[in-house]
């Protein structure tokens, strides 16, 4: 889960990093409430979670609140890449020296919790990785001891730090770091983190994204949750326990297991058409999972058909093929449905799938082209 | 012949009385697996599926009155890490985790712990294995199996019932299929299990099912150039994946950045000379092209 | 460092093990007070060092305040093995269901803090070793993620402890854990941990050993020295930093090494002497510390002779020889003194030893004894 | 030949600039050793012992920059266990921890990191090691050595001198001299030594100097009667310390239930067949009685 940079701010700041972070404001009003409240020139700042917001003029400075709230007025409600502003951070604007990156990551191939670090700031590091690799420092930390020390004054000497900053990078990456194994995150990021003309260091932008398979223990964390930047269909899909992620096509689909979730789109795609959406519905699949996934498949006006691809395991065929057949009767928009029931209990499946007249299918490349064929039907 | 479970594996299932864990080591008991001890803390002396299998408080006891050489475990996730070291500290030689969403920074720990004291773990968040008629430690659907000349290892779980189907169907027998669990931080790699089935005598030929997510496909692909000379055929999930989301899978996510992309992991497995099909269907024909079967 | 019992148990209080903890006293009057102050039943215990405290008397029931009084009466004053009893323990007396051993020593053969356990408590675990080992729980823990969940459960286990007190003593586990670690111990042991008549897990008795590598770290637990147990000699040692033990020889020796310390004290035995003392003067030794090594010595009036060993190797020979003739010119008590110096510049050293009167020797048996010969020539 | 350290040796000493590495560090040069950097974070660009040795702010820029593969650690006992992880992380196969007083909790986990990444330790609280006429990394004073076939392994350091001393004034030589240190946890015990000694091919007899404290002369023991076929002589430091008192010394106590005595060790290194002298002096002539020299 993505956290907005006024939420991983805060995080960063109870972990001690030095920051400017200034106040969040939802109108053009409070922006200017803001800016006066905080003195000075302030830099308004769109909240999403989408990147290249800068580009996309989601980034302003302001010298009074008259500025800051001209600047506000232009941002809340411009749309960045699909989504649309509702919130910016109004911060007090810094004079910025140098600007350096500095970011851990949970590196799955070192299985290593990594430093990454770069006198280039305030560009994107994948940008700096592609343009100059070597300005890149990619440092994995042990897992059992963590953050060393050494560790510490090595980035500060190769970032090439100011010797009377190096005590303070030390309180910058130490609570990054900290900041990183207390909210379970999978990245932690400060850019750029600057040293400013009267030679102080800050993190004048942070984003945090966490591990969502810790987030059950971190009740404070999920509650930073921003359900404004999320499709209304991926929040149902995850208060119904369903794993769902919106596309842009025409054939729905649900499927029991990630992989095999994926597969069924990638062949929908080969097949000639295009899926609405990946939907994996997890093992056991129950009717009331069932019910649920017809609705956020359906709420989506593009989707033409559906196709069900089931293979069963520990789910049984017939159970799944009655809770589909059930469900299917109390929906209010009806579209083909292509269903393909394999494995435990697939035998069983077949006459109830057959009395309630669904489109069957044997292979799932067969299923594909059915559903593709039925989407075109019904367009 | 086969890789990692046989005919030698003495199982223990911790967790054994909970809801999956019984139903899962009942199915397990029906394929020939021996199962011969469970664990769950506080129910030391009494006995699971109806009596057949004894059941300790610790893996430590388990271990000593039974001999138990594997372990499969089906705790809940925020249990799982500390069942995984008990195995360890208990000195079973196999690990398999069975158990989705287990915190990442959980694993990194208990991973890096294994690995030093030498205890292989598969998964977690992986459907397990199984040793086509010897034994089954995990999930896949026994009934889905033939023997065979194959050996299967894949990131994902229904999508290798999938594979493993169409292949038993096409007449293509299996060795080993292996599960190694769809998180980013797994305690066994593509590489290891290639490696294992590169020396198994029995296996012929290999099947690898990968997805979106990581570079772990493509460092097997490098290792396959390097070192399998066995054909071999190839799937991976995902290439209609869009960027930043996670498929499902919590390792399954192509990076802003655009690593991890289905058609890089495709090009660097063709590059090693491994057949990539466009469908779980084409895997036998091609191997059959490969000169398997 | 070894804690009082009181100490170790103010320890294990502050990191949540249940104990029942009392209070010192140094006076029966004292004591009397605690008892009322208590109710009921109370123990008195003698705060001392070392142990067989209750065979020696040092240990007393106590029904009521005027018993307590008099109990703490016979106690306080009581020599147990050399050392006086200045303080005494009352604390509320228990009804003992079962008596267990736990603790954690820092185990250097499997370089790992151990847990021993056994459900044999109330006896030295060093008696159970030798009469019943198989009553007797070593766990190594992992030196890099330390106690472990299932390693409680095992031990509570093993022990075979009530059902309903395993939860309980988790408790007790994992607050004794967290205090070894947090107060860098060497041994942390509760002795007996005892079940109660009423179903409750209480720590009896208590003893904590600190690494004195990690005291400096600690002041808090240095403040928790008890000097009242010490040679005042060892302590003037331990303020002039000097590594001194007192022994009950007739020859002082004055070492620069622990090893080479050892082996002088060995020498002078097998010589046919007694060695008074054991005293590393460390590397580089300055005048001033010659002078403090001398006085430490010499206020031993069993001391009849001085044995001088010093291989220079850090330590300049000719410095240590004049700081011995210029602090020989200031003591208050002159006895025979063997100086041997070799390694660097020993040669220098010859003359001003020889001019200062100073019995020499060139091997280091030569030197045994002749200081054995000049102490019996002395007494 | 010799162990550990010898002409290839490109060592690199961290906490150069201080007092002690400073006046330790030109006794090395001066002895013969290779010292290829220094390290004293905040100095780097400087140079040290006279612009002999240049000075880095990391190890990992010293290693990069110079090649070292040996390092000696001269800094306070609060940093002692930065700068041995330090080393460890930049790949230095040897590390040579000088510092006395480290805690032990801290050598519980540095120790433990560095041997599961393969670098070898000798310390800390040691004075090092010499390979006789090749390097010497440490604090052993290089006057009292002569080369010869004896290898000498010890837990002490002046005693060490003391030794060595003994066998070069009666014309025993030595090959290397090895001082592993005398706290509680330590990097490198004897058996590790012992082997080494063991299997090079120059020296001819080994020396092993131990004291009172844990049970590791007995191992060494048990090893050397099981592996161990060159002449031994040994010496045991403590036969009258008092139990329960710490001996200067870390690891040297008794404990109080009697184990770790001199008398213990004496008892099982003669059941190993290892000659045990009364006094230092008597080693070379022991030696002699079994044919060396």
């Amino acid at each position: 889960m993505k956290l907005q940079e006024y939420r991983s701010k805060e995080i960063l700041a109870r972990h001690g990093v030095p920051l400017l972070s200034g106040q969040t404001a939802t109108t053009p009003e409070e922006a200017r409430a803001a800016a006066a409240d905080l003195g000075g020139a302030v830099v308004i700042k769109a909240q999403v979670l989408v990147g290249g917001r800068g580009k996309a003029g989601g980034v302003k400075l302001a010298s009074s609140p008259d500025e800051a709230e001209q600047a506000a007025r232009e941002i809340i409600g411009l749309d960045i890449k699909g989504t649309t502003v509702k919130t910016v951070l109004v911060a007090p604007a810094a004079d910025i020296a140098h600007e350096y990156y500095l970011g851990l990551i949970l590196d799955r191939s070192s299985k290593a919790i990594t430093i990454i670090a770069s006198a280039e700031g305030g560009v994107e590091i994948e940008e700096t990785a592609k343009t100059n690799p070597d300005a890149i420092l990619s440092l994995p930390l042990h897992p059992l001891i963590g953050l060393q020390e050494h560790e510490v004054r090595r980035v500060a000497f190769v970032l090439g730090l100011p010797a009377d900053l190096r005590k303070d990078f030390a309180t910058v990456l130490r609570g990054l770091y900290a900041a990183f194994i207390e909210s379970d995150a999978d990245l932690a990021e400060v850019n750029p983190l600057v040293v400013t003309d009267d030679g102080r260091l800050l993190a004048l932008d942070a984003k945090i994204v966490l591990d969502d398979s810790a987030l059950s223990r971190h009740p404070d964390l999920e509650a930073m949750r921003d359900l404004n930047e999320e499709e209304p269909s991926e929040i149902a899909a995850r208060e119904a326990g369903i794993s769902f992620i919106k596309l842009d096509g025409s054939i729905g689909c649900m499927v029991n297991g990630a992989g095999l979730a994926m597969t069924t789109m990638d062949l929908v795609k080969l097949a000639g058409g295009e899926p609405a959406n990946f939907l994996d519905i997890g093992g056991g699949a129950k009717q009331d999972k069932v019910t649920a996934a017809f609705k956020i498949i359906l709420d989506d006006p593009n989707v033409k058909a559906i196709l069900i691809n089931i293979f069963g395991g520990i789910t049984r065929g017939d159970e799944v093929a009655r809770g589909i057949v059930e469900a299917r009767a109390a929906l209010t928009r009806d579209v083909p449905m292509v269903v393909r029931i394999v494995g435990t209990n697939s035998e069983e499946a077949k006459p109830i799938l057959a009395e309630a007249n669904l489109i069957t299918a044997e292979s799932l490349d067969d299923a594909a082209a059915k559903a593709v064929a039925a989407a075109g039907a019904a367009a | 012949m086969s890789i990692l479970v046989n005919r030698e594996t003495r199982l223990l299932v911790q967790g054994i009385t909970g809801r999956e864990g019984e139903f899962h080591s009942t199915a397990m008991l029906e394929y020939g697996t021996s199962i011969v001890a469970g664990v769950t803390p506080g129910k030391g002396g009494q006995s699971a599926l109806d009596g057949r299998v004894p059941v300790f408080d610790t893996v430590a006891e388990a271990v000593e009155q039974t001999g138990a050489n594997a372990t499969c475990i089906f705790v809940p996730a925020a249990f799982a890490p500390d069942a995984m070291l008990e195995a360890s500290a208990a000195r079973v030689p196999l690990v398999v985790c069975i158990t989705e969403g287990v915190p990442a920074l959980d694993m990194l720990r208990v991973s890096h712990v294994l690995r030093a004291s030498g205890t292989r773990l598969i998964g977690p968040n992986c459907p397990g294995m199984t040793s086509v008629d010897e034994a089954k430690v995990g999930i896949i659907p026994g009934n889905i199996h033939a023997r065979g000349p194959v050996g299967l290892v894949s990131r994902s779980g229904t999508l290798t019932y999938e594979v493993v189907q169409a292949m038993t169907d096409a007449g293509m027998g299996q060795t080993t299929c292996v599960g190694i669990g769809g998180d980013p931080i797994i305690g066994t790699n593509f590489i290891d299990i290639l490696d294992m089935f590169n020396q198994d005598p029995e296996t012929e030929a290999i099947v690898m099912i990968g997805e979106i997510g990581g570079e772990e496909e493509e460092k097997a692909a490098a290792f396959c150039a390097r070192e399998v000379r066995k054909p071999m055929a190839a799937f991976i999930a995902g290439r209609t994946a869009p960027p930043g989301r996670r498929m499902g899978h919590a390792g399954a996510i192509i990076s802003s950045g655009g690593e991890g992309t289905a058609e890089s992991k495709r090009v660097a497995l063709e590059e090693a000379g491994v057949r990539v099909a466009d469908s779980p269907s084409h895997i036998p024909q091609l191997l059959r092209d490969a000169g398997v079967g």
